[in-house]
């Protein structure tokens, strides 16, 4: 049987190697995967891609990796402005970014994971986004092609794993991690607590065991001090 | 130029809920149409949208109950209601893409008189900029009301012929609220539908780019009672 | 407020008119909208088409429809060695059939209700499926374009409806049906029980109500007699 | 030709057995396929996934315990063991195309040395045909096993140098077994693996149309104990 829980979040991500490609998880503060990052910034990986909706907050989130010039190209939604360490970076000409609608992230990542080559959407069309892209009218409206977005690693956050690696997540902090699960080739996932086989419904599974391959309890840091 | 003022942001959200239908299904962006929620009309029930994966949203989490696992676009802790779902991102965008909202209302930076909308980047601007939902859920959007100002704070106006900022979709939006008129796009141009109190149409057409058609009598904007 | 509950499957289906395009859902016997499908027969339609998976087992499931030639058209990934009424009328050429592998199907009708105007999959490529289809190479693989489906209809089975139409299902009863519903413009569902608003888990709804229309509680004529 | 029998399609299934590996996630097809999980070797854990959206399917329901909501995709009642997930048929066919399965098994109608593969549609069969999950299946398997009889009942070769039925997905076989022979499929064309005890390469290569590859010693199938 495949083994995939990790000791700690250091030997979940030791193996990453520079240059690699990877799914952050979360939005809005919730779900993001805080104790991987703060692991990977520990083991030094750098001229990383990143590929998230956003690019943290101050040292938070995935800022500590922009701090410390760990990610060279970036793929997102919203960057945001208090991702302070990226956008110094950005001004800076230091950092690739490859701006993407939020929703047309979530269904390239989803393509990559179900065997999708590519699929038009009108969303974009007319604007920037556009750029360098296949145009195509499609029942009468312009429609824009969108390649998939694969990845070497995912980086997500659940709530509760079982030992296989299925996974529930906790109401908003849901977000992108089980998009980003499925078309990874490597998926970590750190959750907050880890239950015995056969004691999820299996109704209520989000992300099946099929889809991850290391799990870790992450004690730690959280995305906020929780009231 | 007339001596009475513009509306308020809160005003304008006012204004705004009146669009609310009882059972819609709506997304408010960042901007105004975030405070729309604090003016749903006495006796319906709306259930909001958050692009992060909630249907049901209810309002702010009180101080000393907030979930930080439960929180808005925006990074607000919020609440949610009786019949409320959560889900992942992608079928949060499946539903404002695909056209299954009833309403969606969004802040903008220009309007262009064939419906054309550009709400995410200020050309020159520094940063990065960012897209967000924006594009999906304008493109999606069954009905798309903008809620903006009428002009910048430099007095730039913001309903214009075209857009020469960089679009969030073409020929997506069907009303504009702003804080001196109701407008709508319709295939001649922007229709004034209401102007603001003690305002005439002739005024706020000075503070337009796009030719406003006026028909008849254009009634003053009613703000919600509550 | 939108009411959606209907009192009987006939008022849910009265509206059907002939030549509709329908999704029905169902899979090996289980969660298939019987009930709806036998009010259909009962109201009357005809030179309907029918999206589903496959074309009924004798008189069940589908099979009424086909018996009484009220289906002109298919779109289906398996009608079925039973399916008898349906190949009867196959083999009289009086019925049209449009071949789909089944997870191609299932990927047409997400996309009609997720704003994708169509997308490529190496399913199908070097197959009879690629007839008439545009084909393209996309990272080396042959690739196949596949466009949206879309109904006016999606007749659906769940197990438990809120009343405002949140849906959950019941394990392999699920198969196709949240599919179906994101992609029609209304949707109808027949559930087991109908449950107050708000009993509903939030992290538990598969359908959030924002994709149906009409909701009737069936009783009578289930899947197969139930141990 | 050999005296010997060919194998049973009980024993077919046993031999394909032995390429399950602990925690392996698994689609078992229509066919020689179906009976393989009666064969899985004593300490491991398979967990079977079944295009109508289960991942760890169990053995079938008892007669008398059956849940005609919990069917395989042959509409048959089966039991799920701990660790199982329902969920709905995209998600299952997601799994399938997306190359997220461990292992698929098919029944075939016809390998190509090529690895192509038919297992949908006779020519001239009466009937509408179906597809099903197939394609799917075959075209997103990382490894494709094919289980199958070596020849038809007439006697044709299902063995071939090109396909001449519809094909079910291009160069997508890695492995054949049937009551014959193990084979690989490899860029030089097939490898014979194994032959059925009493069998010999040479013999069984009369019953084939491609020119199986033969290296050294051809071992005969051992067949799984239980």
């Amino acid at each position: 049987m495949k083994q995939k829980l990790c000791d700690t979040v250091d030997a979940a991500v030791a193996d990453v190697p520079s240059g690699a490609r990877i799914f952050f998880g979360g939005f809005g503060g919730a779900g993001f995967p805080n104790n991987l990052i703060q692991a990977l910034d520990r083991q030094g990986a750098s001229e990383l891609t990143a590929i998230t909706n956003n690019c943290g907050s101050g040292d938070g989130e995935l800022g500590i990796l922009f701090k410390h010039g760990r990610i060279r190209s970036v793929i997102a939604s919203f960057p945001g402005p208090h991702a302070r360490h990226f956008q110094d970076l950005y001004a800076a000409g230091k950092i690739a970014l490859e701006l993407v609608p939020q929703g047309i992230l979530c269904e390239r990542i989803r393509a990559a994971g179900a065997g999708i080559y590519g699929f038009y959407a009108a969303v974009g069309a007319g604007t920037p986004v556009a750029d360098g892209r296949e145009e195509r009218v499609i029942g009468g409206r312009r429609t824009v092609f969108y390649e998939p977005l694969a990845a070497e690693f995912a980086f997500i956050k659940a709530w509760k794993a079982d030992g296989l690696g299925n996974l529930i997540y906790r109401k908003t902090a849901r977000n992108f991690n089980p998009l980003m699960a499925v078309a990874a080739k490597t998926t970590i996932v750190e959750v907050e607590e880890i239950v015995s086989v056969g004691s999820l419904d299996p109704e209520a599974v989000v992300t099946p065991f099929v889809f991850v391959h290391r799990i870790v309890q992450a004690r730690g840091i959280h995305n906020v001090v929780k009231a | 130029m007339s001596s009475r003022p513009k509306l308020t942001r809160e005003q304008v959200a006012a204004r705004a809920a009146l669009e609310l239908r009882d059972g819609d299904c709506v997304n408010l962006g960042w901007g105004i149409p975030n405070l729309v929620s604090n003016f749903v009309p006495a006796g319906i029930t709306v259930y909001f949208h958050s692009e992060n994966g909630i249907l049901g949203m209810g309002p702010r989490a009180q101080a000393g109950e907030e979930d930080y696992d439960v929180v808005d676009a925006m990074k607000v802790p919020v609440t949610v209601i009786p019949g409320a779902s959560f889900f992942d991102q992608g079928t949060a965008h499946l539903m404002s893409r695909g056209g299954h909202l009833d309403l969606s209302m969004l802040g903008g930076l220009q309007v262009a008189e064939n419906g054309d909308f550009a709400n995410w980047k200020i050309p020159g601007a520094k940063g990065s900029g960012g897209i967000g939902g924006a594009m999906d859920i304008a493109t999606g959007a069954r009905r798309l009301i903008v809620c903006m100002e009428h002009e910048t704070k430099e007095g730039a106006p913001k309903l214009v012929r075209r857009c020469t900022y960089p679009l969030t979709a073409l020929a997506c939006v069907k009303r504009v609220i702003t804080d001196l008129s109701v407008v709508d796009v319709t295939p001649d141009g922007f229709l004034l539908r209401e102007v603001a109190p003690g305002w005439i149409p002739q005024e706020v057409q000075q503070h337009t780019e796009a030719r406003l058609i006026v028909r008849g009598e254009v009634p003053e904007i009613k703000l919600a009672s509550r």
